[in-house]
């Protein structure tokens, strides 16, 4: 059974306090112009508005993470002999997020699958997935670019979140999910919050209405954009203001590739693991020189491919794709992965593929 | 009416291009997105005005070497096609310039922060001023409040180079010694403030590289030295050392090839000034060698070349 | 190399191979007392000094940056060292902008034969850096 | 202290032998440093490892020592890039960490019983290799081993012992071809499909396993369609970058296909049904 919770706006201060004594608290903060999810101490402003320009991604899955460390080391004896040793590097400490909005919540979900739900899973996704809560925020207004509902979201999708808050007039209410979820809202500084459930209720129905739907997601949809593959026509026309840059995989909350390199100073370094785009030329550049996707169009289809076509097709039918619209709404020349989506599904509709 | 005489323009140019590159409406009322017109049909799409603020000069060195081009370009973005010129990145014979004077355009970034970052339901520009609707209603913003730096200093309105021009050149009416006042402005910090205000700054960045792509006069970027293993300039890493590493590179580079677009700026998802960056050394180009770069097409660069005896520059002294 | 603590700097020297490293060994030969915390690279010619050696080298552990060439018109390559004026000075004007004092970085003419004005070149300058401390580099900013 | 199976840990090995095979390739056996892993370690014939070479990075190569041959695990590098490089600089004692066994394997259990065509050109022999000698070490379960071989010259031909045992056995038919003529070469001349087409082997109860530059697998492929051979009946071994080895971070796929993980071996059946991206 759900937990309620009602907490005054004035409070919100002294919950957050609270919570950051006990574990690392991230919260959406106004860093220049930008909202970042950023540690909470009392120096930040914390910002919940908006959605935060970044998602909350990299607090599980950072952008650069040291997997081992290694050293070399001399043999006294004789000075041509090197060993060398690893240390793995897994210290992870109990989190909360803080302020995720639904869609980012079940961007971690989308990651789950190839990260945890494997015969390999990654110990350090896992861990650190582990040992955090997420308490998400409803989204009180839809944001520029943002289509949750084509991809079977909602603003006030609870998939994927341990508390759901949801911003009323004077006050919020939180609602547990999980366990997770339930042990936060034991926190003294909650009222009982039952009375506020239908006034949650009709702000979820009135901010869904204003969501756009550029497209449905239907059974076809995955066989459909596969079906586009050779189509390299239909791809360039697409692909052709982009401009190749990582924006769009950096701030999606579901794009998981990524690059291991080794950085070494001395007798020491450290092999880590960092976000990669796949619509970075050198993504797949092969030692030989040749490149499987060396053209900006057959990037464009890998990154649309993946999230509506090839993972769907490993994951019983799952999208790859939160609908957040952050791609949509700062690539710099406004390419829109729902309007190729739609564009895939009118094309497959009027040439019969 | 500019965007009539535009079309006209498009339409008789089309036939004798492979693509015209100009501007159509995108995902809401508020973004306009580049637009590449193959079909005649298409040219009803067309769309000109103060929304339209990417320097589309910055596809032609990849089209241009077996595509016929023509693109449409505001004045600042005009300096770009003059930067390719004198640097030989197009082919001159397969590009078709259509200027359009312009009175300035507006900062997306600018107008989502004065409404909260709601969806713009529609936008309808009068004079000085936009309105723009969102579900809470209409809001007017003046065209001043809301437009990108480059425009408040703005000193080329009407394109520096062109073949075709739709509508009736426009004389700059901004000072043009103050072009540079931002920059004097922020050296009266001390060092300690300028490191730490870089440093905050620089703290955002995710690398993801939007600066660079967009930038027209990062030639290399398939090639760039931020993410080459051989040689290895720089980590993967995202800290605060890298990321300054990153720009300075990025700056460097540009030393005396940026035609100050700042479209560097204005794709920057995480807010980062990064045109200010260059900014400096732009002024510095124009004090210590009277250059700005993409002005004359039979400039040179100026660190593409030297004097044996520099007026400006001297001995320093320990 | 670990530094001597508290009385050492970490300077790097960029030197081109034809004048400068000639202007430095001499100075060695000629049994001229010099600073010891700079650290030479040698390099063909002022010409192949990239400003972002320079910034690499502040960026990432050097305290000062030197770099030493022909004199203008003395180029082993003609005009190499005149390309390399152009350069260093514009990111002598640059450093500032962005936080870095200046006078970290110094660029300037000693021919083979100058093994005195090498000699005063690297103390006055390494007594410069000395002046202002260790560049402070607040590592992993704000992450 | 750390994790069991962290899939990125690389297990400390280092290099009892180099083996120059060719001017540009060399071979490494490795055997890891923990002699009690080395015994549990097991794989299967196509199977693959990531070498690192710590401060350089990884890269992927097969395993083509085969798994009836523990004492070590034999590594085939060409020198092509920045960690082929450094390896290449490597000595006897120094080294390495081996992620390892990667990636799927030859369905040696289904060719049992059958006639066996090797088709390898320049180090493509690699993968080939693995199979074979574990074919050899169980010959009685299959049929005729015919292998046809070939590389531009005759030093580029690997694993010159080897060449010289099988073309010793009576149980196997070896058939070598170089590129051009070549000093006191006194083989076949000739690219390895019209090798292919003039030896013209039956494609009856016959599978064939081919591995080599792609543009020789183009045409092997359209000589073994002449053949009448099925494309169940023919087998072939993916390459792509790779960086994770375990499916995830997303270099090597091709559409949902993981080369890494769910490959690097295909059936020719296998890879017309997954979108043509090499």
């Amino acid at each position: 059974m759900a937990k309620l919770g009602y907490l005054p706006k004035e409070k919100l201060t002294a919950l957050l306090e609270a919570l950051s004594k006990e574990q690392r608290l991230f919260v959406p903060c106004q860093a220049g112009d930008a909202v970042l999810f950023q540690q909470y101490d009392a120096t930040k402003t914390p910002c919940l508005d908006r959605p935060a320009t970044t998602p909350p991604k990299g607090i599980i899955f950072p952008q650069d993470d040291t997997l081992f460390t290694f050293t070399y080391h001399k043999d006294a004896e004789d000075l041509k002999k090197v060993s060398v040793e690893l240390k793995e590097n897994l210290d992870v400490a109990p989190t909360i997020i803080f302020g995720a909005r639904p869609c980012d919540a079940k961007g971690f979900l989308i990651y789950d699958r190839p990260y945890t739900e494997t015969d390999t899973p990654d110990p350090y996704y896992k861990k650190r997935r582990d040992m955090t809560a997420i308490m998400t925020l409803a989204c009180p207004a839809p944001s520029p670019g943002c289509f949750c509902t084509s991809v079977g979201g909602d603003p006030a999708d609870k998939d994927g979140s341990d508390v759901l808050i949801t911003q009323l007039e004077s006050g919020y209410l939180f609602e547990s999910i999980t366990e997770k979820g339930e042990t936060i809202l034991q926190n003294s500084l909650f009222e009982e919050g039952s009375s506020y459930q239908e006034q949650a209720q009709r702000t979820h129905e009135a901010v869904a209405e204003l969501v756009r739907k550029p497209f449905q997601v239907t059974e076809e949809l995955t066989q459909k954009v596969l079906s586009l593959f050779e189509n390299d026509s239909f791809w360039e026309e697409e692909a052709n203001k982009c401009i190749s840059c990582g924006a769009c995989t950096y701030l999606c909350p579901t794009c998981y590739c990524f690059n291991i390199t080794d950085e070494q100073a001395g007798s020491s370094g450290e092999r880590i693991r960092t976000w990669d785009a796949c619509m970075f030329y050198h993504f797949t550049l092969e030692a030989s020189g040749h490149n499987p996707r060396a053209l900006k169009h057959q990037r464009l289809k890998n990154r649309v491919g993946h999230k509506f076509s090839y993972y769907p097709q490993k994951y019983d039918g799952a999208i790859a794709c939160c609908g957040c619209g952050r791609c949509v709404r700062y690539c710099p020349v406004s390419v829109d992965i729902s309007e190729i989506v739609a564009h895939a599904q009118e094309y497959t509709n009027d040439h019969g593929e | 009416m500019t965007i009539e005489r535009l079309k006209e323009i498009v339409h008789k140019v089309l036939p004798d291009v492979d693509v015209v590159i100009g501007y159509r409406q995108g995902f809401d009322a508020l973004h306009a997105t580049p637009f590449f017109i193959t079909k005649p049909e298409e040219v009803d799409e067309l769309i000109w005005g103060p929304l339209c603020v990417h320097n589309l000069a910055a596809y032609l060195p990849s089209l241009t070497k077996n595509k016929k081009i023509a693109v449409i370009v505001k004045g600042c973005d005009s300096r770009t096609v003059n930067q390719y010129l004198q640097e030989n990145l197009i082919n001159r014979e397969n590009t078709v310039i259509i200027g359009i004077p312009c009175s300035g355009v507006i900062s997306v970034k600018k107008v989502l922060k004065g409404l909260g970052d709601q969806p713009i339901e529609a936008v309808s520009g009068d004079g000085d001023k936009i309105t723009v609707t969102t579900s809470q209603g209409d809001k007017a913003l003046s065209l001043s409040e809301v437009s990108p730096d480059k425009c408040r200093t703005c000193q080329y309105p009407t394109p520096l180079i062109y073949d075709h021009l739709a509508g009736d050149p426009i004389s700059p009416d901004k000072p043009a010694e103050s072009v540079y006042d931002d920059v004097r402005e922020f050296e009266k910090l001390s060092l300690g403030e300028r490191w730490h205000y870089w440093e905050t700054e620089l703290s955002r960045c995710i690398r993801c590289y939007a600066c660079r792509n967009a930038c027209p006069m990062c030639i290399c970027q398939d090639k760039c030295i931020a993410e080459s293993r051989d040689p290895h300039w720089m980590t993967q890493r995202l800290n605060g050392t890298e990321k300054l590493m990153y720009h300075m590179i990025h700056a460097l580079h540009l030393a005396g090839r940026c035609v100050e677009c700042e479209e560097c700026t204005r794709v920057c998802p995480v807010e980062i000034p990064v045109a200010k960056i260059k900014k400096k050394i732009n002024m510095e180009m124009a004090e210590l060698f009277g250059y700005k770069a993409g002005v004359g097409v039979e400039d040179t660069p100026p660190m593409f070349t030297f004097k044996v005896d520099e007026e400006k520059i001297e001995e320093h002294e320990l | 190399m670990p530094v001597v603590a508290g009385k050492e700097l970490r300077i790097v020297g960029f030197l081109c191979n034809w004048c400068s490293y000639g202007g430095a060994d001499t100075a060695g030969v000629s049994r001229f007392k010099q600073p010891t915390d700079l650290r030479i690279i040698r390099v063909p010619c002022s010409g192949r000094v990239d400003p972002l050696f320079v910034v690499k080298s502040l960026l990432n552990g050097a305290d000062g940056v030197l770099v030493a060439g022909c004199h203008p018109n003395d180029c082993h390559y003609s005009e190499g060292n005149f390309y390399a004026r152009r350069r260093l000075e514009m990111l002598k004007q640059f450093l500032p902008y962005m936080g870095i004092d200046a006078k970290r970085f110094h660029y300037t003419w000693v021919s083979a034969s100058e093994g005195a004005r090498w000699q005063q070149v690297v103390s006055d300058f390494t007594k410069q850096v000395h002046g202002l401390g260790p560049l402070h580099r607040k590592e992993e900013a704000s992450d | 202290m750390t994790t069991v199976n962290n899939p990125y840990l690389p297990e400390l090995a280092t290099i009892t032998k180099i083996i120059e095979e060719t001017p540009n390739i060399k071979s490494y056996q490795v055997v890891f440093d923990d002699q009690e892993k080395m015994g549990r370690f097991s794989f299967e014939p196509g199977q693959v490892g990531q070498l690192s070479v710590f401060g350089t990075g990884e890269s992927t190569f097969v395993i083509n020592s085969p798994p009836t041959r523990m004492e070590y695990l034999q590594f085939s590098v060409m020198k092509a890039g920045e960690v082929t490089g450094v390896l290449h600089d490597l000595a006897e004692g120094d080294q390495v960490g081996v992620r390892a066994p990667l990636g799927n394997w030859f369905p040696y259990e289904e060719m049992k019983g059958k006639k066996i065509l090797f088709i390898g050109g320049g180090i493509g022999l690699a993968p080939l290799r693995t199979l074979i000698l574990f074919m050899l070490d169980n010959r009685d379960d299959y049929d005729d081993i015919t292998i046809i071989y070939g590389a531009r010259t005759p030093p580029d031909l690997c694993y010159k012992d080897d060449l010289k045992d099988w073309e010793a056995r009576a149980d196997v038919n070896l058939i070598l071809t170089v590129d051009a003529e070549y000093p006191e070469w006194d083989k076949r001349i000739g690219f390895v499909p019209t090798v292919l087409s003039e030896v013209a082997p039956s494609s009856e109860n016959t599978v064939a396993i081919t591995c080599g530059p792609p543009i020789m697998i183009k045409f092997v492929l359209q000589g073994l369609a002449q053949l009448k051979f099925k494309d169940e009946q023919i087998i072939t071994t993916l390459e792509k970058r790779m960086k994770c080895g375990i499916g995830i971070c997303g270099r090597c796929n091709i559409g949902s296909m993981y080369v890494c993980k769910d490959g690097p071996v295909f059936s020719l059946a296998q890879l017309k049904q997954i979108p043509p991206e090499l």
